[in-house]
């Protein structure tokens, strides 16, 4: 089966993508042999460190928000694979810093695995760290266990909110109250259209027939509530925007920020169609959108869909979502 | 056949379990197809060539060391749950060894219990969640039964077996944990990758004692 | 056949698509009834504007890079058609200034059409108006006839660098010679691999068997090369840019920028390895990468494949890339 | 049949163009989608239902303000070529109209001819390119031969004939023009939408007139 993808050695492919990735942004990032991607100016020690980890394969997550007001360093695994517990302890220990480090974990059994144990270890050695786990998915339901609830594209948010106090000098406590003050309002689920290709393996995440999507569908393929019957645009985004609504538990007069992260393949021409459908959800519920974003932040290769992510703002929220930083893949002035 | 064992034979045991991941790795990213993401077969693969760097480099400073090194290489080098799974196995092994001199096969079953136990600490996996613990708790339970009598290649064959009898349970069991959670009653007849390749990786220590 | 798009309804496209846009990026642009984007905030009038049209479904482009420090207005076309000359014409109407306004135009046949009935118009006028035509397409050959030659990418960083100069106060002389002398020395090659969907009649834009790509094909499917066997990505950078380099007649100690654009489906992991490529590739020539871009500026929907862009740099132009903008796709600090 | 029209004859041939154009829209589509992007049809629909809108509005202000109003309409209203193209047609042909108050078939070719000069002039296209201008300028050649003893419609339906061989003989043209023009020899064989559409305008000129 012929892959059709622009590729050298199908094992050597996170490797090649960080030389490119550095090379396309040395003014901003290094990325070291362990593959801790790194801010190029680092940030005073008297601030806050953001450390996160996380497989390849989701670009531009979670390596192109490192850089000023986002993350310090971003470690780097396989193909949609968690690094392991070694490089992770690293980065920690790099990070470590009279103001301490916040360490942000996506729930995923790998990622959570690692982040443990390094954890661990960073415990064991007295370095000052907090972890923080994303778990926004509400495909199983808003009230799952949290084994249940994956971290999705709302690490992205986070990690900006997170890096903002940081970069403003707040403490290791403030900015970990603020984040999971955010982690505790936030919702996304993901919806699935077309599949994508294992980069490595050639393999094809899942199937879905020609008139089919799946909503709740994780970010490698892992199963939502079953497929259906593709919707509109402006029915897809109801039907969605209810369920993170209820989530978030958002009424009349909240405010909102509004994630579309598209998935790969699905044209920005249709989340812009999709947005205007939950503008005007919204606009009938007389929830405001604050803050919003439309475009690739997480991806899963070439697969066709999206997530959508709602959060609750308050003006501290919003002031630090508007904060300015500069990294490979946002830039806020 | 002896009835105990030298600390360097914990260096044959690894290379059956290399040898013997290396014979099924295809079947193990085939089975991982199924249920996960296909990639178990590699993610073992990469965790052996680790082992047998880890050998080469620091057979010299002896097989604790050995060990305790290779269980962080196939931290740092298998993708995934695999990695830091096995290389917590690895690294109990290592400390359970401590400064043994010869083991029989009461005191070989202690250290690969402790492995076991290392890695159930990070599991967080019960039995029938369908994972490695699958195949590894029975196999616990069956090295429980060692005597002073029993060879140790013996002892950790049927360790081996009754690991093999857990990863078949295996089928039976929705998943709980790992990628396969999330499919809920499609992982239905599906063996666990993870319990089958543990079940191989048994095998392997008993095969490489026994050569 | 069922299309595999979120939308609602095929004829109203790039309705449902301005009103999203204009939602999600309120705080930067508007959208006005005859489909004219503009800033938000309007340049002070003794700057000159900068104005371009063209078809929607490229997304991104053009519109998204509506704002401070890049275009003025915008007029959009429908799905890959030309805005008619009447919007375009209000346009020029509506940019019009003491400090006057240049007209970006990309080489496709709608687009000179309406552009040029347009500035009939204006010039009966008197309104003070210059064209400027990009064309930097090779796939025709270096030498190939302007009418052979399209606009691609390369109208991107030219409004970048145009729209810089404006900002600075720049007369329209000045910033349309900056214009031509970055039009001058760029160019830009296309290589498609999957094709794409009209999202409005369904139809498939072109077809590649599984083992085929295609270098040279336009952003609307037009024939390029022909067909050849899928190479390796370090092959495929080498062969595009041995081409560029030969177009803009680039030799050792010469600094380029590079953009590599991601036609939809194409990964950022693939890009980045691309780029890579080209990185190692002109490393060997000797030749300098001062600029680049990796990602999504120009899109043509769901199709497979990048656009490699490269031009000759100098320090003036380099300033004027890296001053700062602030449009709904491009922001720099 | 008569051998002079009346201004007010030009809202007749409109709208026989627009029947004209919406009996063969999808076929101007499917010669799109082989050398184009298959959208002509569409095109040319949008274009006569801004042409409809136009006799609609104005045609109290008398056909040359029409004619004005339905070019301004159609360059707005359908996307690509044809908008601008067609649009000056129509723009060239109200204002050939003048204020003439009858036309006899002479003073009728000069108005076409006035029209196909307009497109011309955008155009840039020369006979043998593949493009509308391929059945717009026999037809012109045609329109020259009108005498005052002809009917229009008679020197329309000429026209229109003209117009339909030229058509016919883009098939052996590759393409100079729009996006047909990057197929190259590719392209051969198939018959140009734009040039079938205008002989489809001109006969149905002629029908509207006949009617
Ligand atoms: N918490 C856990 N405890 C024990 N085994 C686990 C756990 N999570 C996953 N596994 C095992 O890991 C196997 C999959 O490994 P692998 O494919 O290498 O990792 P990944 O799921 O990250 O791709 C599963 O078959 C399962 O046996
Ligand atoms: N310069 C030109 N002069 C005359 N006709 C042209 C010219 N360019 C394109 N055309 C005509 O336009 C037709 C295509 O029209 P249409 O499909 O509506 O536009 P687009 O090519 O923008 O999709 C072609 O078949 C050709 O006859
Ligand atoms: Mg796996
Ligand atoms: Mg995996
Ligand atoms: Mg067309
Ligand atoms: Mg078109």
């Amino acid at each position: 089966m012929g892959m059709k993808k622009f590729i050298n050695d199908r094992s050597r492919l996170t490797q090649e993508l960080l030389e490119g990735f550095a090379a396309a942004h040395s003014d901003l990032v290094s990325v070291s042999p362990q593959r801790l991607v790194t801010r190029k100016v680092p940030k005073s020690p008297d601030k806050v460190a953001l450390v996160t980890l996380g497989g390849a394969g989701h670009e531009p997550a979670l390596s192109g928000f490192v850089g000023e007001g986002m993350l310090d360093i971003s470690v780097v695994g396989d193909i949609f694979a968690a690094p392991g517990p070694p490089p992770v302890f690293a980065a920690l220990r790099q990070a470590q810093r009279p103001a301490g480090a916040l360490f942000v974990v996506l729930n995923h059994a790998g990622d959570v695995l690692s982040a443990d144990m390094a954890m661990q270890m960073a415990e064991a050695e007295g370095l000052k760290v907090r972890k923080i786990l994303t778990h926004e998915d509400i495909a199983a339901g808003p009230d799952a266990p949290v084994t249940d609830r994956r971290g999705l594209v709302g690490c992205i948010p986070l990690y900006k909110i997170a890096g903002a106090a940081a970069e403003a000098g707040r403490s290791l406590e403030e900015v970990h109250a603020l984040a999971e003050r955010f982690n505790n309002r936030m919702a996304t689920l993901a919806v699935a259209m077309k599949a994508a290709t294992h980069p490595a393996t050639g393999a094809t995440l899942f199937e879905l027939a020609d008139d089919q999507m799946e909503i709740g569908m994780g970010q490698h393929g892992e199963a939502g509530t079953g497929p259906c019957k593709i919707r509109s645009a402006d029915e897809t985004a109801a039907l969605m925007m209810e369920r993170l609504v209820n989530a978030i538990q958002a009424k009349a007069g909240d405010r909102l920020m509004v994630i579309l992260n598209g998935a790969g393949a699905t044209t920005l021409m249709e989340l812009y169609i999709v947005f205007r459908g939950v503008k005007k959800y919204l606009d009938g519920l007389g929830i405001e959108i604050v803050a919003s974003r439309v475009g690739e932040l997480l991806t899963v290769q070439e697969m066709a869909g999206f997530q959508m992510f709602a959060a609750q703002m308050d003006d501290e929220l919003l002031e630090l979502w508007k904060a300015p930083c500069n990294t490979p893949s946002l830039v806020v002035r | 056949m002896s009835k105990t064992i030298q600390p360097g034979d914990f260096i044959r045991m690894l290379r059956g379990a290399a040898a013997k991941i290396r014979a099924n790795h295809d079947r193990l990213s085939k089975l991982d197809s199924a249920i996960g993401d296909g990639d178990h077969g590699i993610a073992m693969l990469r965790a052996m060539e680790a082992v047998e760097r880890a050998i080469e480099e620091y057979s010299c400073a002896g097989p604790k060391e050995v060990l305790a090194k290779a269980g962080w290489a196939v931290m740092s080098a298998a993708g995934g749950s695999t990695g830091p799974l096995l290389g917590s196995f690895l690294m109990g092994l290592g400390a359970g060894l401590g400064e043994a001199v010869e083991l029989d096969s009461p005191a070989l079953a202690a250290v690969v219990q402790r492995g076991i136990g290392q890695m159930h600490s990070h599991s967080k996996a019960q039995a029938g969640d369908k994972t490695m613990m699958d195949a590894l708790l029975p196999a616990a339970a069956a090295l429980a039964g060692a005597t002073a009598e029993m060879a140790p290649a013996e002892l950790l064959t049927r360790a081996a077996e009754a690991a093999a009898r857990g990863a078949e349970s295996t089928k039976d069991m929705p998943a709980k944990f790992g990628r396969a959670r999330h499919l809920g009653p499609r992982a239905l007849g599906h063996a666990d990758p993870g319990a089958t390749s543990m079940a191989l990786l048994l095998a392997g220590f008993a095969e490489g004692l026994a050569r």
